[in-house]
């Protein structure tokens, strides 16, 4: 590399990365996750009124567009080959393998076994064990009577 | 005096589906296994080098050859595992009618109550031709209910109930193993399956699951012992949740702040009912209080148990075979404890198990239990 | 196979194995600058992958738990300070801000630039850590660390099943402190970053890759909180509650 | 053998000139231990891996003994547990998941791509020292009282209940994990980055491609066991509740988590015994291997699959009915690629050259082996019958037909055959031949008879069954095969030692074998090649006809 070490830097990152990006480029990004960040704030504030899935729907969407800009731009993915891109989204990509795992949760409460259901009335099971194992030291239970199905299943 | 069995009996419902199913893999799998290995000989020996085996034309590639060994195996295998879920789908789904078993598992022992409140331990009878249904917790860790002769298995975990269901079809004494490893006695924590005619059954159930007889003092003090699950952690050696009980009467005991006490029974009586007042040195103040929760009687009998020098490591082998003959109907069960035992801070700190081994124990139990079987 | 010599990289590197040379400083198992960089980059995000499945399954086990106890988890959520963990939030921002644009300076060699950035990127740090600290400490006044001595006391919770809540505090720290270990190991790599510019160490003013790798893993610090922030901090009130909420939103 | 031996190596036998290889380049202790040099980094990690394989077998021996007696021989049942703890612990993590990437691997990945050395040098080095550092806290827990949970930590037990070094020994682990993700990364970099010109994607040899699906799995799979352990020690040390069913968390979750990683381990194991059981047959064949492509890509199925099976350890453990007939059918889907792969192999023989030498035994051993251990599983594969067989005997045949019959066949097969080129040294060539015969004879024995136990319903990890003696002949059996096995395992030790001091010179390549790692000389010097090779040929390009033909003549003009 006898050339200089900024024409080999050129060279070596002819097609990815080693463009200097205007200064704007970094200020808009971080424009936008403020956005985002205070985005995300306001809809936590805000009433939906009862429909708990949307508010989670949405302060996760904010969370992965934030996610995507600072891999995109800041992380510059923007600007890398195929295989780095490659890469930078491997591990996003094999993440929902892993919650295949929580699809085990949602389906074991469909089996034929109404002993599953620890807060199950029909149960005859010894009423010392029925009573006191799942609550061994709540004082307290706001809300164990409206527990969701799938909460009951372990 | 050696047998040589090559099969587990097959006792239940599911045993012919499972075992027919079985031979059949086996089948595949030996046949595979054979064509694979004759022909890598074969080869071997035909194309050693220098033999005048016929070279000409080597192929390297073969499409058609490559799909056929890509699409007959899975073909194999789709008819395999077809057949496979179909009686899995049976194996989880109980009839409506079955008879439902409570079955709690703890270290190390099964405890067993039959729908009208008879209980056993270590042992589970059955009636012939009736589909039984066992629910199953765990008051610890998870153990697995695993009967050989059955083809069942199912693991019991804690906080959450778990089920499994058959219906024995041959009369007989099988194995019962916990099957998921569950601490230092796991190879022991099992016992006999014992499947009778539906009469037998009924006057097994009606006799409170034996001939009712009078019991001493100790040995009712025995079965309150194990009623109430001081076994669970008094049973056996000195380990990481309680000290020993075993010869314990007399001895002088150290105090976590270093006091010594004579282990009478003014101090035993205290250390049922009121276990925070004094802890040993070595243990962790888990134990919860039993004051009325038992009547004076029944700690009399424990006293009287305590004091009579039983070393209470046999009582879980021992208590199913030479105590379950006289073993009745226990009214509260162990389930009573089970809060106690699932406190999260009942975790030992710093406990100093002893390595004092239960093999002669467990020899022991092993011949108890044969007497107890005559 | 035939073999030959690549030219102008055949000469003998018996012994000096070790030692880089060269301006950009390309280590005897690279033919040059730009295998070396392409490695380094991929490199860096094989190891962002397994990042991101280290706390995959932690977020996994609080996806878990969160949707099985989202009432309890809700109400012992309210105990977390939602403004703090804005502050927090937006100071990593800042950070990562801070970070991209000290790679860009490195891209221009601007060796004061760089090191004014980076040294804004400690001091967001530590501004992170310190209102971390002061987070933790606050949690462990009212004994709301899981373990024995965890509270007794559900007003504070609002009433959440104290065992729920012990899980969500469980995971709080677990997920928070592991995302704190990061940024203190960020904090250490930038310093040593910042040491070699200091020193005009030819590795770093004669090519911004390693200024760039650094500032890859901080990105990706700052990627975790942002999912954090919100799951731990700004948990929508689930609907069996919202009947009993007395206000509008989260308080 | 090849007869032509190249310049010897210098000061063995006074000769003036010193040949540098990566042996002779440096002899102090610090010039090894601090070394970037992938192939002495193998050689270090061969070394700690013989270590920590001795250590594993000494435990195997103590649960065959012990097993022989009904109600036990030596062992008190606490000991007993810690015993096979110490034995899975060890093999697994310390072993299994290791040996063939970090000591073969790491020698003849670079040689066969044509690199100068890994992409990574030095987390190289670091990766074996943060293997070492595991292994010494999993060696200090052994020692501090030992470790009673079984080798897979199962929740509540490990994180509430057991009271041995459990903490220890995860953190070990933890390490160790380090170890192999560093050697992941630097596998998955290198054969991106650092292949010699045209070295194409379908001109690597197939170890290449096994050790590639390899590394994959190992930065997707690693780092998730990693934190789930890390949640184990913390639920031990600050009472994280975690998987604890007292607070209502799920024990079982703690299982999914773990198999998500454990199961493809299985894989990190056995794939780079594919790829080695690759080179060995179609350089013992003498002939191109058949269905590259096929075998190559089967590879990567096998790594992407092998992420979708993890449930089937888990069909009795109250999982979701229809999660585990999921499973169940993709294990079966799984199943093909690894049938690919051994027909692939057979149709490799057909019409070759093929030389019996020990690493041709151990091949051959080896698809025997692993066949079984392969078709075993679809019993294991098809939940009805796996509820009956999980953690039975059955299970533990299975999977040593799996992990010893194929990966240690593998491995000492792959050790037997690059031995030259690692020590310049041939070994005894007919007491290596004999040796395979007898890890293979014995192996059987002392796996075979569990299959029968499995089915008759023994459980694993039993130390007593007095109450069902029907089963003693079988671990009789089982235990006299140990025997011969430990023999078959500790023979080679002493004669390839052997060989480095009075071992013939082995040359270039003394197989004739085919493959950038035959171009340069034995033992390699320190940056592999003199010059940059510049790859023009198809891999294997062997002319089996040819070679034929050539010994035929030469074998008439012998007689003539």
């Amino acid at each position: 590399m006898a050339s200089s070490p900024l024409q080999a830097a050129a060279h070596a990152h002819g097609d990815h990365g080693h463009h200097v990006q205007p200064l704007s480029f970094y200020f808009k990004t971080g424009a936008v996750l403020t956005v985002g960040m205070i985005l995300t704030i306001a809809a936590y504030k805000y009433n939906w009124g009862g429909t708990y899935i949307i508010a989670n729907v949405i302060a996760l969407t904010i969370a992965f567009v934030k996610a995507g800009f600072v891999v995109w731009n800041f992380m510059h993915v923007k600007f890398a080959s195929t295989l780095g891109k490659m890469f930078a989204f491997l591990g996003f990509l094999w993440l929902p393998v892993l919650m295949v795992i929580l699809v085990d949760y949602g389906f074991r409460n469909h089996e034929q076994s109404p002993s599953f259901q620890l807060n199950g009335e029909e149960t005859a099971f010894p009423r010392q064990l029925k009573s006191k194992d799942h609550q061994p030291n709540s004082p307290n239970s706001v809300n164990t009577q409206n527990r969701t199905p799938y909460g009951r299943a372990f | 005096m050696f047998n040589f069995p090559m099969t587990p009996p097959a006792a239940s419902n599911f045993a012919g589906e499972h075992d027919a199913l079985f031979y059949a893999i086996t089948f595949l799998a030996v046949l595979f296994t054979l064509i694979v290995s004759f022909l890598v000989v074969f080869f071997a020996l035909k194309y050693r080098r220098g033999t005048k085996a016929d070279r000409s034309r080597p192929m390297y590639e073969n499409l058609a050859l490559e799909l056929s060994w890509i699409i007959i195996p899975t073909i194999l295998g789709l008819a395999f595992f077809g057949w496979g879920t179909k009686v899995y789908i049976d194996m989880r789904t109980p009839p409506k009618d079955a008879m439902e078993i409570f079955v709690i598992g703890k270290q190390w022992m099964w405890h067993v109550q039959h729908p009208n409140g008879v209980r056993e331990n270590n042992t589970l009878h059955v009636p012939m031709g009736k589909p039984v249904k066992l629910t199953m917790i765990s008051q610890d860790v998870i153990h697995a209910f695993y009967i050989p002769a059955f083809r069942v298995q199912y693991m019991v975990v804690p906080g959450r109930y778990t089920q499994m269901w058959f219906t024995p079809t041959k009369k007989g004494e099988y194995h019962l193993f916990c099957n998921m490893y569950c601490g230092t006695q796991h190879s022991e924590m099992g016992g006999r399956v014992v499947v009778l005619d539906p009469r037998e059954y009924a006057d097994w159930l009606a006799n409170n699951g034996s001939k009712p007889q009078t019991l001493t003092v100790a040995q009712a003090g025995e079965k309150i012992f194990n009623k109430v699950g001081c076994n669970n952690c008094h049973g056996g050696a000195d380990n990481q949740r309680a000290p020993s009980l075993a010869g314990i009467y007399g001895k002088t005991r150290v105090m976590t702040d270093g006091a010594r006490y004579i282990a009478d029974e003014t101090y035993l009586r205290e250390a049922i009912l009121r276990p925070s007042n004094k802890i040993t040195k070595g243990y962790i103040n888990s134990m919860s209080a039993y004051e009325g929760q038992l009547t004076e009687e029944e700690v009399v009998s424990l006293l009287a148990y305590i004091k009579s020098g039983a070393n209470p490591a046999a009582s879980e082998p021992a208590m199913s075979s030479a105590l379950a003959a006289k073993e009745s109907r226990i009214s509260e069960g162990t389930a009573g404890n089970y809060v106690g035992a699932m406190q999260f801070n009942s975790q030992r700190a710093d406990a100093t198990p002893t390595k004092r081994g239960n093999k002669m124990n467990a020899v022991g139990a092993m011949a108890a239990e044969k007497v107890g079987d005559q | 196979m035939a073999s030959i010599t690549h030219p102008g990289h055949g000469d003998g590197h018996h012994g000096a194995h070790d030692e880089h040379h060269g301006p950009g400083g390309v280590f005897h198992q690279y033919i040059d600058l730009e295998q070396q960089n392409d490695s380094y980059i991929v490199g860096m995000w094989t190891f962002l992958v397994t990042e991101v499945m280290f706390f995959g399954a932690l977020f996994l086990i609080y996806g878990l738990y969160r949707y099985a106890y989202s009432q309890d988890w809700f109400l012992a959520h309210e105990h977390l300070d939602y403004v703090m963990g804005g502050v927090n939030t937006f100071n990593l921002l800042v950070s990562s801000l801070f970070m991209a644009l000290a790679v860009r300076a490195a891209q221009l060699k601007d060796r004061k630039v760089v090191l004014r950035l980076l040294g804004g990127v400690m001091v967001c740090a530590a501004i992170f850590m310190v209102i971390k600290y002061f987070e933790y400490t606050g949690k462990f006044h009212e004994n709301l660390y899981p373990g024995p001595t965890f509270t007794k006391n559900a007003e504070i919770l609002h009433g959440a099943n104290l065992n729920k809540a012990q899980m969500f505090f469980g995971l709080y720290f677990a997920m928070t402190g592991l995302h704190g270990v990061h940024v203190v190991v960020g904090m250490l790599i930038i310093g040593k970053l910042m040491h070699m510019w200091w020193k005009k160490n030819p590795m770093v003013t004669e090519d911004y890759i390693p200024t760039e790798l650094v500032g890859l893993y901080w990105h990706f610090v700052d990627l975790v909180w942002i999912f954090l922030y919100p799951l731990f901090y700004l948990m929508p009130r689930p609907d069996a509650l919202a009947a009993h909420a007395s206000g509008g939103g989260g308080h | 053998m090849s007869t032509t031996v190249t310049t010897p190596i210098g000061g063995l036998d006074g000769s003036p000139k010193v040949e540098q290889n990566y042996l002779t380049n440096g002899h102090t202790l610090k010039s090894w231990l601090l070394t970037t040099d992938h192939k002495r980094i193998a050689i270090l990690y061969l070394i700690s891996i013989t270590f920590f394989f001795g250590l594993g077998g000494a435990f195997a021996g103590l649960i065959r003994y012990e097993l022989i007696a009904p109600a036990g021989n030596v062992l008190e049942s606490e000991t007993y547990n810690k015993v096979f703890s110490a034995h899975g612990i060890i093999m697994v993590f310390l072993f299994l998941v290791a040996v063939i990437p970090a000591t073969l691997g790491n020698f003849l990945l670079p040689m066969m791509i044509g690199a100068r050395d890994l992409a990574f040098p030095r987390l190289n080095l670091l990766s074996w020292y943060l293997f070492n550092a595991g292994g010494a806290l999993v060696l200090a827990a052994l020692v501090n009282g030992g470790v009673d949970t079984g080798w897979t930590f199962y929740t509540p037990y490990s994180s509430l209940y057991s009271n041995t070094n459990v903490s220890l020994a995860i953190t070990g682990i933890f390490l160790a994990g380090f170890a192999s993700i560093t050697t992941g990364m630097n596998f998955i970099v290198t054969v991106h980055k650092m292949r010699a010109p045209g070295m194409t994607w379908f001109r690597l040899p197939l170890f290449v491609w096994a050790n590639y699906a390899t590394a994959v799995v190992m930065i997707l799979g690693t780092p998730v066991v990693a934190i789930t352990l890390l949640c184990v020690v913390f639920e031990r040390t600050f009472k994280l509740p975690i998987f604890s069913p007292e607070l209502g968390g799920d024990p079982v979750l703690f299982q999914h988590l773990f198999w998500f990683y454990s199961h493809p381990a299985v894989y990190i194991m056995i794939l780079p015994a594919f790829g080695v059981i690759s080179e060995l047959i179609t350089n013992f064949s003498r002939k191109r291997v058949f269905g590259y492509h096929f075998i190559a890509f089967s590879s990567l199925a096998i790594a992407f699959l092998g992420f979708l099976v993890w449930g089937h350890h888990m069909f009795v453990s109250s999982q979701s009915m229809y999660q585990s007939i999921v499973f169940s059918l993709i294990t079966y889907l799984l199943a093909v690629p690894s049938a690919i792969k051994i027909f692939n192999w057979t149709a490799t023989m057909y019409k070759g050259n093929i030389r019996l030498d020990a690493p041709m035994i151990y091949a051959i051993a080896f698809m025997g082996l692993f066949t079984v251990g392969g078709v075993t599983g679809l019993h294991l594969a098809t939940v009805s019958t796996d509820i009956h067989l999980t953690a039975t005997y059955f299970i533990v045949a299975h999977f040593h037909y799996v992990m010893v019959g194929g990966t240690i066949t593998a491995f000492l097969g792959g050790l037997h055959f690059w031995w030259p080129k690692m020590t310049g040294r041939l070994y005894n060539e007919s007491v290596a031949k004999w040796n395979a015969v007898l890890v293979f004879v014995g192996f059987n024995l002392t796996f075979f008879p569990q299959f029968v136990m499995g089915f008759m319903g023994m459980p694993r990890r039993y130390h007593y069954y007095y109450f069902a003696p029907e089963f003693q002949p079988y671990h009789l059996m089982s235990s006299a095969g140990a025997t011969a096995l430990g023999l078959g395992f500790a023979v080679p030790i002493f004669y390839l030692v052997k060989s480095l001091f009075t071992g013939e010179k082995a040359g270039a390549n003394p197989w004739g074998a085919h493959g950038l790692e035959w171009e340069t000389q034995s033992p390699p010097i320190t940056v592999n090649f003199e010059t940059v090779p510049i790859v023009t040929d198809e891999v294997y390009d062997f002319d089996p006809v040819g070679e034929h033909e050539e010994l035929m003549a030469k074998l008439a003009g012998a007689k003539s």
